[in-house]
């Protein structure tokens, strides 16, 4: 757990700039109140993201996965925002989050099976709190809503934190999670992580609102817009968001401001309709040399650690690929067996016909 | 055991479900303070307290999603959306959530819950008060869908929803609310899904229906009795399971079958009753079976509502029109 | 048309106090920018809705209409709100919100065969750009906003106003409509009738926000609150409003602070769910004598004028009633003729059987 | 004449309509700048401006409702929405609104406007990119539900779409966008709804299909052929309006009868299919009308969706046990 130190400043009121620690640079613009350790865990943690992310892109391209959506660019806003929580507490994410998913206990062999096109990558180990992505955009949030206040009622200290993209706030469904999540104080962290597209539309055509955080305000909750890119201030606004769900001082909306340096999915070309000179400049802001940059500052860098984690998560990632591809797919009697607790009689009937007629 | 009407019944229920576990949770619109706009939750609120019986802002996808969220969380959510026609906002919460969690994550992840919804016309409602979309949910792989028509069936499989591990669609006939009384038991009791009740037996013609036709098909089969003919009525109570195997032998046993809903007739849940007689026992039928549905047309509003909803006059003819061959 | 000394002050900034023009005793706050006639105009329409109001629940207790929603108290925020619209302007408004109807153009036999139960009354006179109320709550603005959007795209200067009330905004389907309206600009006022309550669900259950007002900038527009129940602050607010989005300056959401004294449909009793004592402070406060008590003020209240335009609106609704019971309910053959321009075969084929199997 | 796939043609029909009605707006996610998900969009936004061919914000339900406004301002929306998945936020307002103002307001105000859905399973997508809920909008009142299987179809379909004074479902086969050529001409026509087309005649078996599925028929007919079984391929092209003549009179000829759609199998549309059949002629049938349908599951993901989709073999299947009495 975070302690008081590091509170940040989450109210009502509309702040001016981005919280941010660290420059783009990698100079820390304020005190950082992060350990040693936990930065290298952080770092490590953005690193395996970036190497299953690129994982995944390769093996698209080579027909071994479906449709893919990379999160280059992202990984400090999902590695910081989960930062703070506890294997208790619940998350719900998107298709683009799962370095999120991951670091909160969600093996690469399921996201990968996902990938590959297989339900069975919606099933994390039991006693993993991590619902599988939505791949509607804005259904979910109302479920970490429900789940929070599943919680709540229970008496127990867990919070839900769920993952959005700014695309996500434009659907009715985003606003009626933010209001119920207001109106019984739920303790649910919504986690937008505006990365300035949704496919292609830009986030100013997305919303005439100036920024996603002060849509809070309109739930009676406080809202803040964090560098997304800066892991540390991510975390620090993370923790401070989840400290208040804990302790009964209902939700919080934290704005990510990132960018999503590459395609929306690996069929999207965007060059279509963007420059991607703006790609170009965002690369310069990356999560990850920003943090490495302000490690060697302070001596703690190592390269060939940053490189083993790469090349480590490279090969879980394969592995978890072979084990993906090892497993049959359902078969056309299993494609029955998760519907019910028990399948109806027509089910049952369906299901050996299917057998029968496809034999 | 107290003679109750439907909407007491399922206050019971309710009550008794609350009352013996704790996880139960009941919401929706005006379902605390006031007792819900048919005042089925009358009391509830009171009794259990505005944190077990939670009334809602007007936001029926966000009812249905918080519900669901709740139930992957381990609650037993029985959430109430005020009429059919507003079930239609949270139609993408139900199809694309509720339904699918059990198989999205291959039973990791479970939505038990319940979701209760006044439905059919007959009260000379406003527009989308009156509607009957048991087919769209019937459709939607993944959720049962229960229709009671009596008192005591209301109960039970009521109870029987809350227990079920799987979402339930739970639809409550406007029309019947307070125009039928039973005997009920005092005590919880269940009613399996997927059993037909045999409501009259008959040897002549097969009808089959569920919630508010219920009644209207009984007193058609008075009516048939009359003129000798002898009507078998069939309250399948619920579509999604449905009791295949029940209507079939009594369509073998009688020879000709009129199906019966208050839906729109294109495509109504009724197609799927005709579409499995016809499967399996095709060489049976001594005439085409019938359907008698309400029509593709928006429910009229009160002044011209009649013409829409079947009623006895119309089963009966159509009943009539099997005997003809 | 009004003119520019009419403006009051939206801005996107939060007012502290709603607008107010005239206190609670009919007193002037602030100088009052309209004639007395057009003040005499205000208040002949708001007596004429209140005698509309009272017949159709004094009708429904007669069993010669079906459930009515009364608006007593809310005379000002309906009529002060379409003031400032010409007949080319359109109104999408909601059960509760005859008087407004009314006042733009839809004739009380139009309201009264709707609450008789008859398709017809949503049929005005050709021309009324009027649409029928909706029934379901929140499903509607954003048909304004596509009305003025379509208005935008003809290059014509007409604008959309909507009604709906405190409980709306919480449907998600308000949040899209706002939304649509500030990315494109469309000429919509938004007109949100708080009347404190959604049947049993009280205001500060409804939502976390401290006002309604303050959701408009959430979708980078100007929100404003107004006592609802002063006429005078109602039509300049709705005046400047109804002129920036002829303008060309998008839209705006006014908040009109009500309340609905009366039960929510004649079938409800609001003392289960509220406390009656609400009801009485508010009618001290009711717009017709606040406006009433300012005109005698000034010397130009004539009592008299009053009762006979509430005699002469009983009397039309009387006809109204008259007229709606006179006309032959739709037959079976005819609830088929409207669902499309020309029936489908199916249809044809059902409307023979209706015909005859009813027989 | 240009042979043209799918997506082309419907890109030529709306080129076409943008061009000659000022009236027609196209709009939807990612429509213009980017030309559509499927590209089927390709190029309008250029040629026609960002105020004609709109990029909407990530809102089904706002562009439904939005669009439903400008129809009853006087223009001729065409609304995309991405998936058949994502229709059901928008669910509320089709339903609820687009489908009802003509007989809410007795022909007073009128929503002439067109909703493309893609619509479909078999290119192994990710979860809610491969429905089929054609049946849930058949059983909608006041919609017109389209359902073109050729390119030729798709542009002659959608112009007269965009024609109809009232609102149409136009839902594209996903699979067949870039599957099937055909020439088609360049200028401008109609294909009339409620006129099914003789794809193939036959003289043992009838094969009704409609959307993605006539390929399949289409297929299974060459191997019923080869086994010299004569099928009669139709292909429905609109549900609603349905040409059930066309339907009866092949079923009247042949005998025998197989309905194909890939929805679940539930209270799908073939099921009204099989209705109207026994009704109308229950004493021509020789053996009972087969469905072939997808099942009550959610569609199988990428690695065990085939198991799902109907294909040729299963169609021959049905085909075969019809042949069988
Ligand atoms: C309900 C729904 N509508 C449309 C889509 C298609 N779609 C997938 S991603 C996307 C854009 C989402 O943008 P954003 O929320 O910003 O998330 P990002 O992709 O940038 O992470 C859209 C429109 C969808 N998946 N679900
Ligand atoms: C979509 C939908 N959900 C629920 C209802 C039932 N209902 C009718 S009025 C109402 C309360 C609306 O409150 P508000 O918006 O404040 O308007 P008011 O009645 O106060 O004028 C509800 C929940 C409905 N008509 N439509
Ligand atoms: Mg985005
Ligand atoms: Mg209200």
């Amino acid at each position: 757990m975070l302690v008081n130190k590091l509170r940040c400043r989450i109210t009502s009121a509309v702040m001016s700039e981005p919280l941010q620690y660290l420059s783009v640079a990698g100079d820390p613009v304020r005190e950082i109140p992060l350990s040693v350790e936990d930065l290298l865990l952080l770092y490590g943690n953005m690193a395996a993201g970036r190497a299953y992310d690129r994982k995944c892109t390769a093996l698209q391209l080579q027909g071994r996965l479906a449709t893919y959506a990379p999160f280059e660019g992202q990984e400090a806003a999902q590695i910081g925002s989960v930062f703070p929580l506890t294997a208790d507490d619940w998350v719900v994410a998107s298709y683009r989050d799962a370095a999120a998913m991951w670091a909160t206990g969600y093996p690469w062999v399921n996201l990968i099976l996902s990938r590959t096109g297989d339900e069975r990558g919606g099933c994390p180990p039991d006693g993993v709190r991590v619902l599988p992505p939505s791949i509607t955009v804005g259904g979910h949030m109302i479920h970490a809503v429900g789940l929070g206040w599943a919680e709540k009622i229970k008496g127990s200290k867990s919070v839900a934190m769920t993952f959005f993209g700014d695309g996500a706030t434009s659907e009715g469904d985003f606003h009626e999670a933010m209001n119920f999540a207001g109106v019984y104080g739920t303790p649910t962290v919504f986690v937008c992580q505006n990365n300035e597209w949704a496919i292609s539309m830009p986030r100013d055509r997305q919303t005439a609102s100036d920024t996603i955080a002060q849509k809070a305000a309109a739930y009676g909750m406080p809202g803040i817009q964090v560098d997304g890119n800066d892991v540390v201030a991510v975390a620090i606004a993370a923790a401070e968001a989840v400290d208040r769900a804990r302790e009964g001082q209902g939700p919080t909306l934290l704005e990510l401001l990132t960018y999503r340096v590459g395609p929306h999915t690996t069929t999207d070309d965007p060059g279509r309709y963007r420059d991607e000179e703006a790609s170009h400049q965002w690369r310069r802001r990356d999560p990850l040399s920003r943090l490495s940059a302000y490690l060697a500052s302070i001596g703690e860098w190592d390269e060939k650690w940053a490189e083993s984690v790469a090349a480590d998560t490279g090969a879980d990632v394969e592995r978890a690929v072979a084990e993906a591809e090892a497993l049959e797919p359902l078969t056309s009697e299993e494609i029955f067996t998760a519907m019910f607790a028990e399948p109806t009689s027509q089910l049952l009937e369906q299901q050996r016909m299917a057998v029968t007629d496809n034999g | 055991m107290a003679e109750l009407n439907i909407a007491q019944a399922i206050n019971g229920a309710l009550g008794s479900a609350l009352e013996s576990d704790p996880t139960v949770i009941v919401l929706g619109e005006d379902v605390g303070a006031t007792g819900g706009v048919f005042r089925v939750t009358d009391g509830l609120g009171e009794r259990f307290g505005p944190d077990r019986v939670v009334d809602t802002p007007v936001a029926e996808s966000g009812i249905i999603g918080a519900a669901f969220g709740m139930a992957i969380g381990g609650l037993k959510p029985v959430a109430e959306i005020q009429f059919m026609g507003f079930s239609y906002p949270a139609f993408d919460q139900i199809a694309n959530h509720v339904s699918r969690i059990r198989n999205r994550s291959r039973h990791r992840f479970t939505a038990p819950m319940v979701i209760r919804i006044p439905y059919g016309a007959g009260i000379g409602a406003a527009e989308h008060h009156s509607e009957s979309a048991e087919a769209i949910y019937a459709h939607t792989p993944g959720l049962k869908v229960v229709v009671p028509a009596s008192p005591y069936d209301a109960k039970g499989l009521l109870l029987e929803a809350i227990a079920d591990p799987d979402p339930v669609i739970f639809l409550e006939p406007i029309r019947l609310y307070r125009s039928i009384r039973q005997l009920v038991p005092d005590d919880p009791y269940t009613v399996p899904f997927g059993v037909a009740e045999i409501r009259r037996p008959g040897n002549d013609v097969t009808l089959i229906a569920y919630g508010a036709m219920v009644k209207e098909t009984l007193e058609a089969s008075e009516k048939l009795a009359a003129e000798g003919i002898g009507a078998e009525v069939l309250d399948l109570r619920s579509l999604v399971p449905l009791d295949a195997d029940t209507i079939i032998e009594s369509v073998e046993h009688t020879g000709r079958a009129v199906v019966i809903q208050e839906a729109p007739r294109t495509a109504g849940f009724a197609t799927e009753i005709v579409s499995q007689i016809q499967e399996r026992t095709l060489y049976s039928l001594a005439a085409p079976i019938q359907r008698v549905t309400g029509w593709d047309t928006v429910v009229p509003l009160r002044r011209a509502e009649h013409h829409f909803v079947p009623d006895a006059a119309r089963i009966v003819a159509a009943a009539r029109k099997t005997m003809e061959s």
